[in-house]
């Protein structure tokens, strides 16, 4: 068994794109990701690591460069943060439409203005809708297994997908935490070499990318949308043999926490969960019957998972670090999925949320006894008064 | 960093038409104009390049034109890219397949990564791509078609638009008679300017066609990033009767409107310069794009011209400046 | 459902994109003047024209409102207009007509000379010709009109006068006297009108 | 769970609506045959062999690849299916050996697609 070392989300990542023995990698300097690239650049620099390491003149170029690299048969790897995920927005449909498996590590960042260097998931959230895998770690240990399954998933070939693996800013990313490393043995077993569909290629040339007709779009939207139907099954696949191979014990694609007798839930996803994991517990031992259900996969968002561990609850607070300014709910982003995931239930738990950890600002114990005490009136009053609060405000 | 050999090709010069390769590399079938100056720039370029080759194509007219509807004319390798980041998709390919044959996984000979890019996506919007490949010394050709305009999309103006041509963007009109009252940039000089790593950069025109594929041969056998300007008439931008294309070519040539010249490793040589340069009008006249221009407009363009060739002229060794805009 | 009816356009990019929107257009307009609902439009996918590369132009009229508009093309065409006449010898123009349709080329050639390149004639109720070239002299290039811009160089110049003409006469759906109203070269108009040359089939 | 959800359904592409996957097509060998451009032609270039000296300046002008030399005969060989009567040859033959005759003077090379494309 390998031993547990200290590290910080950062390093976490570069050791899984070690691990996964990127072969291009490309950065592009923004806090807090950037060390990724740089714990990445020692590795090259030192001869751990055989990749070509680029110097990307920005993000659109880092999205551009792993999209020509993927193209070409490489594993590319490459990551950003807060504006700099929106500067690249240009390249995520055609890296998921040209199906590039290739990796994009987030640690976030809040969008400008003004300058904030603190964690939000806004950034990450603007791609949701473009074609990626999709999720939250919750440690610098699940960044490090998360980069390795969502190759393992991305470049399986019933997928063929980009993948964005998130972490936090500062929490995960910067804060060190206990990290087992996977042997060798372990990652040759779990991830086999990427073989890329159709390469540039030489010997068999080929052409991506050529103009359709409009008629030719929908098809090409269906293929992509056909795939997502097929995700959950790899992602349920993949995590079994991580598990496996790497004695872990996560829940494809939600973690409950002490959600079976929960009559009050927090929804949450990234590392507010710890606390969150914690809070539960204390509230437990006041008489209050709270769990945590832990979102680990936006994209594909798992919606009859959630409806199986949420249905039974009275009341979901959803724990938002997103903004969807003029939304449905005039809070984040999760909680218009979550409701819509529970809407056919026979009997809807109550759904409000609660706007935390807005600019990386960190979320207290203590809020989420605050949280909890909404959520507790709202099933004594058997409705839900407002749909956000915003914790602090 | 290791020494490894890639394999990187070598092309010795074509000495007359008789010796030109063969085989189509970029083959008929495609929705360019007819008589389009780009397309014919683009078989040439792939001609001298041969199969063994990688195009990266940003959006423009040789995106939407050549590859319309799942149908592509490329018999070799080819792949879309924004109109933003031909150069930064172009890395990728190139740096994946150094890593490709360092790890075994790539035998056979380096690929010749040739983007093909509009004058929009080289020195407008896709400049910044373009300055980053050459700043990393990718082993890449740069090839910006210069058809003066952002023509895929209905002919508007572009930086390489010359001053006083009509583009959809800038209509001649009663406040501007002139239509465009901007002069373009200098692309060459943009890339020979401020790039170390970039030892070898030709403009050509499609009016010499054994020119062109001989810069493109010279150009791939570099090591590094090389640059192509290669001046190509577009009839339906220009509004010239299509028969013409090679005719304004060797015209804007004649006029002195484009200079031929190689740089290489900081080394200017100048080819083709007439003896006697024909007035401007000569081209322009020609050219629907220029008709609604006055007397004084055709004398300001002169008067830039003549400041352009002048060092041409004298065949002085340093870079053409780039003339003052008057006001 | 009131019924809509196809006029399809046929022309060559570029050289005769103006030519062939303006056909349309004056089309349109003149049906209008008559109460009639229309949609004039290009065929998207033709866009961007390449110089000589065949484009679609389309005219749709009713009598009421047209329910579905959005649609990329004419699908079976009661009207066919080839603004140059080669396009007969490289494409089915008749593609989706119903029998007793209306082919109408611009051309100085003969009509059963023209008849020879078309094997499915047996669709047409009527063939006419006219040598709209020979008549204006001129054609107009203009890429202002494209792309759904606004044309501004004056309608009906060049070719589109007489063939309008010419439409006006063999098809009775717009009114010369409308006609008059809309285009630039008025005479050219009514010389396409007056020297068509129409032949009924079967 | 009590109550069963509503599923995804199923995505069925039609055959003959399917696009390569990721839009990856192969590419096309000697010519792009799915894409013929005879039809684009008003005037064809014909050839006089008395005045023709081989010399390719045509074989090098066309951006559609539309003369070829033919070794074993010593001839220049029109290209019927591509060429779009563009007539850059006939501006560039020094010898005149190039003429344009419309297209319909011809009753061969009908070709008569059911779509421009």
């Amino acid at each position: 068994m390998a031993k547990e070392q200290m590290m910080t989300g950062c390093r976490a990542s570069a050791e899984g794109a070690k691990a996964a023995e990127v072969e291009v990698i490309c950065s592009f300097p923004i806090r807090p990701y950037t060390a990724i690239m740089m714990e990445l650049a020692k590795m090259v620099a030192n001869g751990e690591l055989n990749a070509e390491f680029l110097h990307g003149e920005g993000e659109h170029a880092q999205l551009s460069v792993v999209l020509g690299a993927s193209a070409s048969g490489a594993r590319a790897f490459t990551g950003s943060s807060g504006v700099g995920v929106t500067y690249a927005m240009e390249i995520y449909s055609p890296m998921s439409g040209g199906r590039y498996p290739a990796q994009m590590a987030i640690a976030d960042r809040t969008l400008d203005p003004p300058g904030d260097f603190g964690s939000e998931h806004t950034d990450a959230m603007c791609t949701r809708d473009q074609g990626w895998l999709l999720g939250w770690a919750d440690s610098p240990q699940e960044v490090y297994d998360n980069t390795l399954i969502y190759y393992r998933v991305g470049e399986d070939h019933r997928v063929m997908l980009p993948q964005m693996v998130c972490q936090e800013g500062y929490f995960i990313s910067h804060i060190p935490d206990k990290v087992v490393l996977g042997e060798r043995s372990q990652v040759k077993e779990f991830l086999p070499p990427y073989r890329p569909i159709g390469p540039l290629s030489l010997t068999h040339p080929v052409s991506h990318g050529p103009q359709i007709r409009p008629d030719q779009g929908a098809p090409m939207d269906a293929a992509r949308a056909q795939t997502f139907l097929a995700v959950p099954k790899v992602i349920e696949e993949a995590t079994a043999d991580f598990n496996r191979i790497f004695g872990r014990k996560y829940d494809p694609f939600v973690e409950q926490y002490k959600l079976a007798d929960a009559e009050i839930a927090f929804f949450i996803m990234g590392a507010h969960s710890n606390t969150c994991r914690t809070s539960v517990d204390r509230l437990r031992k006041q008489g209050v019957k709270a769990g945590m259900a832990r979102l680990r996969w936006v994209r594909p968002w798992p919606t009859h998972q959630l409806a199986e561990a949420l249905g039974h609850v009275k009341a979901i607070g959803v724990v938002e670090t997103s903004t969807s300014y003029g939304g449905a709910m005039r809070g984040g982003n999760l909680i218009h999925e979550l409701r819509a995931s529970l809407y056919d239930l026979d009997q809807r738990p109550l759904v409000t949320s609660f706007m935390a950890g807005l600019g990386g600002e960190t979320i207290w114990p203590a809020d989420f006894d605050h949280m909890a005490k909404v959520l507790t009136e709202m099933v004594k009053e058997k409705k839900t008064r407002n749909y956000v609060h915003w914790i602090g405000m | 960093m290791q020494a490894f050999n890639y394999k990187f090709q070598q092309f010795e010069p074509l000495k007359s038409f008789k010796c030109v390769p063969e085989p189509e590399v970029y083959v008929p079938g495609h929705r360019t104009c007819a008589g389009c100056g780009p397309a014919l720039n683009y078989r040439l370029v792939a001609k001298a390049a041969g199969q063994d080759t990688i195009f990266i194509g940003p959006t423009g007219c040789m995106y939407v034109a050549n590859s319309s509807y799942l149908c592509t004319p490329y018999a070799c390798s080819w792949i879309h890219a924004q109109i933003t980041n031909g150069g930064a998709v172009a890395s990728g390919i190139e740096a994946a397949f150094k890593v490709l044959a360092r790890k075994g996984k790539h035998t056979g000979p380096f690929p010749n990564v040739i983007v093909m890019a509009g004058d929009g996506g080289s020195v407008d919007i896709g400049l910044q791509a373009m300055s980053g490949l050459m700043y990393r010394n990718h082993k890449v050709l740069f090839i910006c078609y210069d058809n003066e305009s952002y023509a895929n999309t209905g002919i508007q103006t572009s930086p390489m638009t010359p001053y006083g041509a009509a583009t959809t963007f800038t209509p001649p009109g009663k406040e501007i008679p002139e239509g465009k009252t901007l002069f373009p940039k200098d692309a060459p000089q943009l890339v020979i300017g401020g790039h170390p790593a970039v030892k070898y950069v030709a403009t050509t025109t499609v009016a010499l066609p054994l020119d062109l594929m001989n810069k493109v041969r010279k150009a791939l056998s570099q090591p590094g990033p090389t640059f192509l300007h290669m001046l190509a008439p577009c009839p339906k931008g220009w509004l010239f009767p299509e028969h013409l294309t090679r005719e304004m070519a060797r015209l804007a040539v004649e006029t002195g409107m484009w200079s031929m010249y190689e740089w290489e490793n900081g080394a200017y040589k100048y080819t083709n310069v007439p003896k006697k340069y024909k007035p401007v009008n000569e081209y322009m006249k020609h050219q629907g794009r220029f008709a609604h221009l006055k007397p004084e407009h055709i004398a300001k363009m002169q008067a830039f011209i003549d400041e352009r060739i002048k060092n041409v002229k004298e065949r002085i060794p340093i870079p053409i400046p780039t003339p003052k805009q008057t006001a | 459902m009131a019924k809509v009816h196809e006029i399809t356009v046929w022309a060559r990019g570029v050289i005769m994109d103006k030519e062939g929107r303006d056909v349309i257009n004056i089309f349109a307009e003149a049906a209008k003047m008559d109460g009639k609902y229309v949609q004039a439009f290009d065929n998207y996918e033709d866009l961007p024209d390449r110089v000589l590369v065949t484009v679609r132009k389309y005219v749709r009229l009713s009598d009421e409102e047209i329910e579905h508009k959005y649609v990329y093309g004419n699908d079976e065409p009661e009207v066919v207009v080839i603004t140059e006449a080669t396009i007969v010898k490289g494409i089915n123009v008749l593609l989706g007509m119903k029998k007793g349709g209306t082919l109408i080329i611009n051309t100085n050639r003969s009509i059963d000379a023209m008849l020879k390149f078309i094997p499915n004639a047996d669709l047409l109720s009527t063939i006419a010709t006219v040598d709209a070239d020979g008549i204006t002299g001129v054609r107009t290039v203009d890429f202002s009109g494209s792309e759904g811009g606004v044309d501004t160089s004056g309608i009906g110049k060049g070719i589109a006068s007489p063939l309008c003409g010419a439409i006006a006469k063999v098809t009775g759906m717009i009114k010369k006297e409308n006609l008059a109203k809309i285009v630039s070269d008025v005479s050219g108009m009514e010389r396409g009108y007056n020297e068509v040359k129409i032949k009924k089939l079967g | 769970m009590a109550k069963e959800l509503p599923g995804y359904g199923t995505i069925n592409v039609p055959k003959d609506r399917e696009v390569p996957f990721g839009a990856v097509t192969p590419a096309p060998v000697c010519t792009q045959n799915l894409f013929q451009t005879s039809n684009w032609r008003i005037v064809r270039p014909v050839k006089d062999d008395e005045k023709c000296t081989r010399c390719l300046i045509c074989y090098l002008s066309c951006p559609d690849a539309c003369w070829i030399y033919k070794e074993e005969e010593d001839v220049m060989e029109w290209v019927a299916g591509f060429c779009k009567g563009c007539q850059i040859c006939i501006n560039e033959c020094p010898t005149g050996a190039l003429t344009a005759v419309p297209e319909l003077d011809f009753p061969d090379g009908v070709v008569r697609l059911e779509k421009p494309f």
